[in-house]
Order: C-alpha cells, then structure tokens, then sequence
C-alpha cells in the first residue's frame, strides 16, 4: 500500500475496468472450478422437476415485489413530505409510523398481521359473509400490506432525507420565477429527489426483495417457499439453497441494472 | 425623467430575524429602465432586500408595487403581515426575473430545459415556441453550444450566463440580480459582467446587488448604500463614489481596494 | 466413564401433547418422558436442543444435535438422508374440518376445499401427493398449531393431522366448537411411512442399536404402557 | 373466546407460569447475538473497507464478490447455508485434523452469522465513507510527511466517522432485527420464545405486540445513544447535528 | 546574492496525465530567503508544478532537490519514476509545508488541534511544547480567539490564515503557497496577503501560485510566467511587468485588469 496508490484510488476512481487482467482470470477460473464440482459433485436430479414450480414461485415473488415497492413508494412520498414541510401534527404522525415500523423486525410484523389481526377479525360476526371474505382468508393480502407499510416506512425515510437535501435555492428559483406550490413540486421538488436518491431505493428495492421470503412463514408460497418445499420432500439439504441463493443474486442483478439504467437516465450530482 | 413612471417601489419595508431587525424601513424606487445599484458590507442587507421584494422572504411590514400594482398584504394576526392572495403573488414573481448569487440552476434539467422550465410551466407558453426562444437567448450569451448540458458540467461563468438566460426567458418587466459574480473566479467575472453590460444598453430596469464597484459605476444609473439595515446614501453613482458624504460611507468606499 | 452427553433435537414449536415447553422452559409432553425413559434404559445423558422443524434435519446431519425425537415418520424419502430406529409409537392420520361443511377424507370430496398442514410432516406429503391433484388447495404452515389456529379462524377448510393430535385438539374448547373428525385418509405406505421412530446420523450405528435396545427394553418392561396411559386412553404404539 | 381484545396480562408475569421471564430471557439473548454480531460485522467492514480502498487487485476482487453476494442473497437464506453448511465444513475440517466432531456453541454461531452478514453491509458502508473524507484533507496530510499507517490513523478514520455514523447505526437496528431470522434456525432468542408463548398460550395478539414494545425498546434507546455519538462525532460539520 | 545556497531546485521536470503533457521540462530554483511568484493562465500547470515539488504528483521525469539534498527516484519498470525511499519523501515534506487553494483543514479537528497535529505526529514534539507554540502562531495570524473552532465555522479568510499557521508550526525550510487567496471573498484576500507580506519580511524561501499581480509584484524577487507547460519568461518583478518581452507575457498581463 503505497501513498500514490491512495491518490490514484481518489482521482482515477474506476479508471481500467479491464477484465482481463492476469488476477480476474485465475479468479474467474476459480470460480469455473467452483461452479463445475457443483455442477457435478452435488445433485442436480430434482431440478427438471419443480422447474415449473420454481418459476412460478420467481413469477410471485416479482409480483409482490413490484406491487409492494410501487405501492410503497406512492406512500412514501407524503410521508417524506410532511416531515420536511407538513404541519407538525401530521410530520409527528409521519415520524413516529417510521420509527415503528423501522424498529420492529418485518418478521414480527408479518405475523402481527397475519396471525394476530388475521385471527381477530373472523370473530367478528357478518366478515364472514361479506363480499371481502375470500380475500379475508387468503394469505397474500396481509403479506401484500406488510409488505407495503415495511417499505413506505423505509421508503419514506430516504424520501424525507432527499426532499429535505433538494437545495433551498432551487425551490426558491422555481417560486422566484411565479411557480405555485404545486408546480414547484411537481417539476422541480419530487423529480430532483428522486434523482438524488434513486441508488439509494434501488438498494431499499433489493432489501425489500430480500425480505419477502418472510411470507413464507404466513403460507404464501413465494420462491423461498417453493424451494423450502423442494427440501422438505427431497431432503437434499445445500443444492437447493445454493440454486435459491443463485436465483436471488440473478433477481438483485436485474434490479440493480434497472436502477443504474434509470441514472443513467438523470445526470450525474457531481 | 420624471415622465418615466416607477417600475418598482419599495416603501418603508421592515424585516427581522429573531430580534435582530435586518431591514429598518427600507424605501426605493426604480423607474423604467433605471439600473439601481445597492451596495454595502457583508451582513448589511443588501440580499435580505431583493428578497423582500419579491417576497421569497416576507417583510414585517411595508409594501412593495411593481408596475403599478401594489402588492396585497393582510395581518397575520401575530404582528406580521402575509400575502393576501397566492395568486398575485405568482403572477408578480413571473414580471420580476431573480438571477441568483449561487445560480440556483436546476440541477436535473439540461440548461435548454432550465430555460424553457419557466415559460411553459408558468407563462404558457408552446414548447416549440419556447425552445425557439431559448435558443436565441442562449446564443446570446453565448451558451447555445452547451445547451444540452446539465448545470454540474459548467463552469461557474457559464452557469451564471445559464442562469441570466433563464431569467431573461420569461420576458420579465424587471430583473434582480443578487451579486451575480461574486461566486465566479476572477476571470470569469468579466464574461459575466459582459452580458449584464449589454442588458443595461438595452434599458432593462434591473436591481443590481453588487461588488464590483468599478462595474457599478459605469453601469448604474442610481447608486444605493446600505449599513446596518438602513439606506445611508444614495444618489448617482459620480455622487457615491467621488463625492461621499457619510464617513460610513468613506470608509467602504476606499477598503474596496 | 459416566454417560456420554446426547444432544436430543425437539421441534422448538409446541406440540402437545407430545411435547410443549412452559414458561420456565421445561420442556413436557409424552415425548418428553419417552425420551427420557429410553434415554434412562440405555444410559444416555440426553440434553433437549429445540430446533426448528424446518433446519431439524440439517442440524442432525451437521452435527448439531445427536439424534431427534420429533414425533418424524419413518418414510422412504427420509431414510435416503438419514436412519432411523425402530418406531415407538404410530398413529394414523385423519382429517378434521369445520361442523358446517360437507366433506370427508376422500380426496373427491375436498375438491375446491383449502387444507392447511405442517411444511415437511407426512401429512403434508399425503394433502400434497392425494388431495391437490384432486382439486384441493394446500396451505403450508411452519407448525400445525398455525394451521388449527387458522382451522379455528375460518381461514382454511380443513387440516390434516395424526389421530392423536386431532383428539387433543377436538378436546379442546374452541375445537370442539368448532369442528369435527371428517374420516381418517386411505393409508399409502409410500408417504405415510411405517410409524414413528428415532432420527439418526446416517452410520451412527453404535448410538442406533442403544436405541433400539432402550426401545424394546422400556416396552417390556412396562414403563411405556405406564407413562402412556396419563396421556392416551388407547394403545398408541399401533399394531 | 370470551376474551377477544381483552388481554389477560397474567401471562406476561415474570413467574411461571407467565412468560415474561421467558420473553425476557429471548429478549437479552437478541441483545447479545445483536452486540456480537455487530461487533464482529464492524471489525470485518473496516478491514474490508480499507481492503477494497488501498488492498491488492485480488483482495479488492474477492472482497468485491464477498460483499456482492452477501448483500444479493436474502438474509434467510445466507442464514441457513452459514448455520448448517458452516458447521458441516467445520465439522469436517475438524475430522480431517482428527478432532472428531466439535459441538459449535449456538450462540458464537448465531454471532458468526450476523456477523458475516453485517460486514458485507458494513464494508461498503465504511468505504463510501472514507471517500467521502474530502481528499484534499489526506493529500495535506500526505505534505505534512505523514506516513500511511498515519494518516488513515489520525486523519482517514476520524474524519471518515461522520459519514460513516448513520450508516452504521442503521446497521446496528439492522443487527437487531435480524436476530429475528435466527428463529427460523431454531435459535431461541425474542422471536422464538414469542412463537413459543403464543403457541402454548394462544394468546397470540398479546405476546406479539409485547415482543414489538421490547424491540422498540432497544431501537428507541440505540437511537437516543446514537444521537448523543453523532453530536460527538460530527463536532465540525456544519449542520450534521440537529 | 551568490552566496545564498540553493533552497529548492528544480530540473527538468516533465509530466503528463495521460497523453497531455503538462509540464514540459520545467527547472527553476529558489535560494534561501527567496520569494518566487508563480503566474500563468488558467491550466498553465502551477499547481501541477507545485505538486511535483513536493512529489504530491510523481513527475514523469527530472528531479528535485531540497536544500542541498536530492530526491531519489528509481526507475518504475513502465517507463516512469518512482519515489526509491518513501521515508525519504516524508522527511522532505515535513521540511517544506504546503498551503492549498482550498486551505484543506482537517475538519474533525479545532483550529488549535489542525496546527499541532503534524508536529506532534510527524516531528515527535511534545504535547505541551506544540500548543504553546500553536498559540503564539496563531496569535501572530489573528486567529487565537477561535482557536477551539472547527474549521467549518470559520469564514474563508480564517480558514486560510488558520491553513497557514498550520504550515508555520512544523517550522518549514520553506514554504509552497497554491493561491492561496483565489477561494476567498474580495474582502478576505486582503488579511490573508498581509499575513503572507509578513512571511516575506521574515526572508521566509517561499513560491507563490498566485492570481494576485499587483501582490507578486510587491513581494516576489523573482517571477515565473508559465504557459501552457513552459517557462516563457522569468526575471525580477519589474522586468517581467513592466517590460514583458514575449507577446504571451503580454497579453496575459494585459487580460488581468
Ligand atoms: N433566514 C435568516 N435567518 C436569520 N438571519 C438571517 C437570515 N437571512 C439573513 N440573516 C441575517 O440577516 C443579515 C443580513 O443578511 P443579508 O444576507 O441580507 O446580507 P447581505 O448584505 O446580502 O450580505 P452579503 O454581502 O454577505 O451577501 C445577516 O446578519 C444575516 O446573518
Ligand atoms: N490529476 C489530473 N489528471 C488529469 N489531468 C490533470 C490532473 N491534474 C491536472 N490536470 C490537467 O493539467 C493541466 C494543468 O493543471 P493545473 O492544475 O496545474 O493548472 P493551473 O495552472 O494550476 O490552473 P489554475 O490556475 O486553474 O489552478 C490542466 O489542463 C488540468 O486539466
Ligand atoms: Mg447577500
Ligand atoms: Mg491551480
């Protein structure tokens, strides 16, 4: 570790990014190594067989993924809002459904809704003869809104840091220039924070990929569960897992590549 | 010129932060095409004023006309006065065109988009109509060549001209300008310089907070000197800078430079 | 020597009346007191290690725990990761359902019905192998006190479950309430196994035939007809 | 039945047959496996930071591919491939040097996890934060003629702090939460016992959201201690502390 | 003025950064009590000179040698040089203290702690000895009062002065300013010139970067106009601002004002 190395790291960043450099391939032929005695030291037999499964369980969990994440952000947004420019009653409110939600574990909270609330409500005479009973029972629905509030909250908190990061003088210009409050913020608050922040929710949007094996445990058969279901009937106990853990890295990949396209999209902060 | 009428007036506008009273009953006023000049120390003001006048920051009381059109206020109820209806308040920001000291360009438009933000998005105005406008003024103050470039790939002279085309994109009836250079380099001050020179042949009416007093001479047409929140002298610019009056004023006149 | 120490893997969620922790964790039920009846006969020193139903397995194979004594069914497909002992107890499984529908165990009858059961029990194996081709929607639960409170709640139809738990649960005040035994399911070897038995490391022979002999040894002399009957009314060592 | 939305607080009595004792006990087991595992996740990102920064090409590859993997993989998943592959392999590593099997301690397994999992979050954490550090501040140390070593000592760590704090203490309500996942792995800290209680006791409504005031708990008096380390360490900042 | 040894000397230095050579053979030499004013247009390569002096930037080729002692380089295998004895590199820098444009003060530690740090650190000073000459330094620079604040509380100007009774307290051979007044307010320049005027009667060896003409003019006996990689011109102040003799040189000092 030389001195120059350091000033070469702080101004060239990622000058080279070749990829043939002497290390990369013996790494990459490590990791050849690595993966063709998986490929033939463990077993693979099963795999043909729940092929279908497994993609419909890629297919659910994307679904829940986008639905929970779209919906999610569409809250975060006020939540962020009012803590940087909402009345104190209402940034009170925003602040402490953020710190709640935030400081309990989504596990906890998954079974909170599902097990708990879920068990409470049938009890109530007329649910279930009501037009809602079908999904009532169902378990997607308390997933789905786990899901939803876990990432407004977490969504929310990078959103009021972005709103509130958004330079003064720039809202200033845009009302300096006769704009009224709303177009302020529809052309100039919202999109320069989400610009700010969009590496930073593509991160919350892979945390969030991440936690939906959770709702395995309230019986939604999303991925996690279809393979959980492939160990508890083949009791093969590291394939499975290590396909499952490939499966994810894949899932993340595409997700991270989306966001670096969406950047690419919006310039640069520096 | 008395015929010309009063382009902007200020009176006895008042403004405090906290206990401290910034502003202590400031009056001005510029007829059309006048360039008024306001000078003073650090801390003196100076930004405070412009900033009152186009309400981004609300005065204690006093009141401000542009063209004519005073601009409503009503009491607050705690002492202060608020704008009596939003709306005028829009419509009066979008005849004054605020240049800042920091640019203040919005960083995730191109410099076009910059341009072009205002006109559609407040006056109206055809977007195609727009562009074509933007593209002349930005060959105007020489920018047309970066004009898909965002603001963070500028210098700071080119911003500052960025942010001078978008001020002048909204055909505004007055321009404010709060130090346009004093964030720039040495060298690029005088392209900025350059540009303001030009608007003032064209009689713009303009408000001008500045430090380069060289410059303000040659282009002022009236010369104010604010200390301490109030106006110590003011007069045209031979007046200030050859024959000052106060000591206040001495004083400031020869530590610059 | 004294004995050596035996980590003995509990599924760490209830299970009564096999086995259930209380609040000052000790851990009760029928199990228990088989385990430490066999355990006293072949002079083991066992310690009790819950473990999630889920990662049981793994955790005998990684060496976590010795043996597991979780109420498992020896079944062909376990036996490819793991051996067993001899069975010490069976017990057949049957269906239980809410009183106001119309249903038995038969896989045409449960067409459209919503049938919970434990991830990885043979149950889960037979509703998935038997009932889901036939048109019946399966839920898995972690543990099957999720799927009785859910049976409870109205949120699933029906739930699979071994004769002896459906009687505890029929016992109970909201069970009896609300539900009832549909029929017990056509038996097939395949899934449902050959009784219940020890879960052990796969070439652990030694600790195998302690078992085993610990096993004959108490049903011989009498103390597992003994420590059965504060539970069970019937004989649940099965035929 | 009759009980709906009344809780019988009795259960929650720290004597059997109340849970509290027991809820309590799962409780500090989550503090420690939390401590631990942040501990170690702290002293695995700063080596990793400083790896990524200024190590060899092949340390900044492997550690590439360390914190790339860790942060891809769900947490659940990384769990179980770690609790039981990692105690398979050393299991075997062990037989193969003639131990026999060695019974790994749950708890510095359970640690072990965390931890791992934490110091992919914690690397990238720590290096966006040393470069954060504005270089003219190293650059002038390098023109004081300090050494390296010195200068990430003196100058690189402490000015890095401050960007580096909410990060990590992120990371540390992160490290509590996902104790939680060690459930799954049959380890009895807060979760289980709260599974637990609610199993034996039906009262599910009642240990869940006692189990949540004990995890806001923490999480409100980490916050409350964070904020006083901010204020402390972001002295010369301008606005860093509210 | 033979007499004087040679402080600092410089020969033939080359750099590029990536195909763009900055310097192209640059060599210059200061002798003890000296000061070297460095002018040139934006880009000219003063700073990149002044990194090279004290091998902030590794040179492509050519040496530097300070007070009598040379730098040892040895071939990097690609064409380049590379330091041969990074302890070697360390003594020097502690000998020659470097004031930057943009002050790089440690932010997470007070005034008083930024100028006791390197010679605590670097020269072994005790504790107790290093603040009691921190605080007479920075009594001299005007700062004791806000000796315990963090430099972000600082205005530019104090920042700058701090900067500089820093570089003072490891007691330098000599010292390298780069502008050290281009990031300051109009009003900040002048205190930090008269802190450097007072070096220079100090007979402090010392080369300047400077925008600050009139200021080279005054206190330089020596002045180096660089363009676009090269020495133009060099003499003493007089000659080369009042009888330029490359058409460059002129028009440069003609664009300055
Ligand atoms: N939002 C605010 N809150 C509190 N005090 C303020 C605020 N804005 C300005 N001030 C104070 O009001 C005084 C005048 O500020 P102003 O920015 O108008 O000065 P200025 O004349 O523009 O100075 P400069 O030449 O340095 O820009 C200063 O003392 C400043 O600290
Ligand atoms: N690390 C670097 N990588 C690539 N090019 C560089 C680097 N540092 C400087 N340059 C280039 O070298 C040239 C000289 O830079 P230098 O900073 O020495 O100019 P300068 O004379 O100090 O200018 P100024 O008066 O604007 O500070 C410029 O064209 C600059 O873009
Ligand atoms: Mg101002
Ligand atoms: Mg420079």
């Amino acid at each position: 570790m030389s001195n120059d190395t350091v000033a070469a790291l702080h101004f060239r960043n990622t000058g080279s990014k070749g990829c043939v450099r002497p290390h990369r391939i013996a790494l990459v032929c490590v990791g050849m190594l690595l993966v063709v005695s998986a490929i033939w030291l463990m077993q693979w037999d099963w795999v043909p067989k729940y092929s279908s499964a497994i993609a419909y369980g890629v297919w659910l969990t994307l679904v829940m993924l986008v639905v929970s994440c779209g919906l999610g952000f569409v809250l975060s947004v006020p939540i962020g809002l009012v803590q940087v420019a909402g009345p104190w009653p209402l940034a009170r409110l925003a602040r402490s459904y953020s710190n709640i939600i935030r400081g309990t574990p989504l596990l906890l909270q998954l079974w909170i809704i599902y097990y708990g609330l879920g068990s409470v409500l049938p009890r109530y005479p007329g649910i279930r003869g009501s037009v809602l009973w079908p999904y009532i029972r169902e378990a997607w629905p308390y997933a789905l809104v786990a899901l939803v509030v876990s990432f407004s909250a977490y969504a929310g908190e990078v959103m009021r840091g972005a709103f509130a990061g958004v330079p003064r003088g720039e809202l200033e210009a845009g009302r300096a220039f006769g704009m009224s409050r709303w177009t302020v913020f529809r052309r100039i608050w919202f999109p320069r924070a989400v610009s700010r922040v969009l590496p930073t929710l593509g991160g919350e949007t892979v945390l969030m990929l991440k936690g939906i094996p959770l709702v395995a445990t309230i019986t939604v058969p999303d991925l996690y569960g279809v393979f959980s279901k492939v160990r508890q009937e083949t009791f093969i106990i590291y394939e499975p897992l290590l396909l499952l853990a490939l499966i994810y890295c894949c899932l993340t990949g595409i997700i991270v590549g989306l966001f670096r396209f969406f950047e690419s999209k919006t310039p640069a902060r520096h | 010129m008395n015929d010309k009428t009063d382009a902007i007036q200020v009176s006895e506008i008042r403004k405090s932060f906290g206990s401290i009273e910034v502003l202590k009953g400031i009056s001005l006023s510029a007829r059309e095409g006048d360039v008024v000049a306001v000078i003073g120390g650090s801390g003196s003001g100076k930004s405070t004023l412009l900033r009152c006048i186009n309400m981004l920051e609300l005065p204690n009381s006093g009141s401000v006309t542009i063209q004519g059109e005073t601009i409503a206020m009503q009491d607050d109820g705690a002492g202060g006065i608020v704008p009596a209806d939003r709306k005028q308040i829009e419509r009066m920001r979008s005849r004054l065109a605020m240049v800042f000291q920091s640019f203040n360009l919005w960083q995730h438009m191109t410099v076009l988009e910059n341009v072009i933000e205002a006109p559609i998005h407040v006056l109206g105005v055809k977007r195609d109509e727009a562009i074509f406008r933007a593209e002349e003024l930005l060959r105007r103050v020489g920018l047309y060549e970066k004009r898909a470039s965002y603001p963070a790939y500028l210098s700071g002279g080119q911003q500052q001209r960025a942010a001078i085309a978008r001020a002048l994109a909204v055909k505004p009836y007055a321009m404010l300008f709060d130090e346009p250079t004093s964030a720039l380099d040495p060298e690029l001050v005088g392209e900025v310089l350059m540009v303001i020179g030009d608007l003032v042949k064209e009689k713009r009416t303009m408000i001008l907070v500045t430090h380069e007093m060289k410059f303000a001479r040659n282009v002022a047409s009236h010369v104010v000197f604010l200390a301490n929140g109030n106006i110590v002298e003011q007069g045209p610019p031979e007046q200030i800078f050859e024959a000052p009056e106060t000591d206040q004023l001495k004083r400031f006149i020869s530590s610059i430079h | 020597a004294s004995a050596e120490q035996v980590h003995v893997g509990f599924a760490a969620e209830p299970y009564p009346p096999f086995s259930s922790p209380d609040a000052s964790g000790n851990w009760s039920g029928w199990e228990v007191e088989f385990m430490n009846a066999m355990c006293d006969a072949a002079k083991l020193d066992c310690v009790i290690t819950p473990i999630a139903w889920d990662g049981i397995i793994p955790a005998l194979t990684g060496g976590k725990i010795d043996m597991i004594v979780g109420s498992m069914t020896i079944t062909k497909e376990r036996k490819k990761s793991i051996d067993f002992s001899d069975k010490y107890y069976s017990a057949p499984p049957g269906i239980v359902g809410a009183k106001d529908l119309k249903f038995d165990a038969t896989p045409g009858t449960l067409a459209g019905k919503v049938i919970g059961v434990q991830v990885g029990s043979i149950h889960y194996a037979y509703a998935h192998k038997h009932y889901e081709p036939a048109g019946a929607t399966i839920r898995d639960y972690p543990t099957q006190d999720e799927a009785n409170n859910d049976l409870l709640a109205g949120r699933i139809d029906a739930t699979e479950m071994d004769r002896i738990a459906i009687s505890t649960f029929l016992k109970t005040e909201q069970g009896a309430a609300c539900c009832e035994l549909k029929g017990m399911v056509e038996f097939d070897p395949e899934v449902l196994g050959e009784g219940v038995g020890v879960g052990l490391r796969k070439g652990d022979k030694e600790l195998k035939s302690k078992v085993n002999a610990a096993i004959a040894e108490i049903r011989k002399n009498g103390t597992y007809d003994a420590l059965s009957k504060k539970y069970f009314d019937f004989d649940i060592y099965g035929g | 039945m009759a009980d709906v939305g009344v809780f019988s607080w009795s259960l929650l009595a720290f004597q059997p047959p109340g849970w509290g004792g027991v809820l309590l006990a799962g409780f500090a087991q989550t503090v420690q496996i939390a401590i631990g595992g942040y501990l170690l996740g702290l002293i695995l990102g700063l080596g990793g930071a400083i790896g990524k920064l200024y190590g060899g090409p092949v340390a900044r590859d492997l550690l590439e591919v360390y914190t790339t993997l860790v942060r891809a993989v769900p947490e659940l998943v990384l769990m179980l491939i770690l609790f039981y592959g990692g105690t398979d392999v050393l299991n075997k590593l062990s037989a193969l040097a003639g131990y026999g099997s060695i019974n790994v301690n749950g708890l510095a397994a359970g640690i072990f996890v965390i931890g791992v999992v934490l110091g992919a979050y914690a690397t990238e954490i720590m290096r966006a934060a040393i470069q954060a550090v504005h270089f003219g501040q190293i650059e002038a140390a390098r023109a004081y003629g300090m050494s390296p070593g010195l200068i990430i000592r003196r100058i690189t760590l402490p000015a890095m702090l401050p960007h580096a704090i909410p990060g990590l203490s992120n990371l540390w309500l992160t490290a509590i939460k996902s104790t939680s996942l060690l459930a799954v792995v049959g380890f009895t800290e807060l979760m289980l016992v709260t599974r637990q209680a609610a199993g034996a006791t039906k009262a599910y409504m009642l240990f869940f959201l006692a189990a949540g005031v004990l995890y806001m708990l923490i999480t409100h008096v980490s916050n409350f201690l964070i904020g006083l380390l901010e204020r402390h360490y972001s002295r010369g900042i301008v606005g860093a502390a509210k």
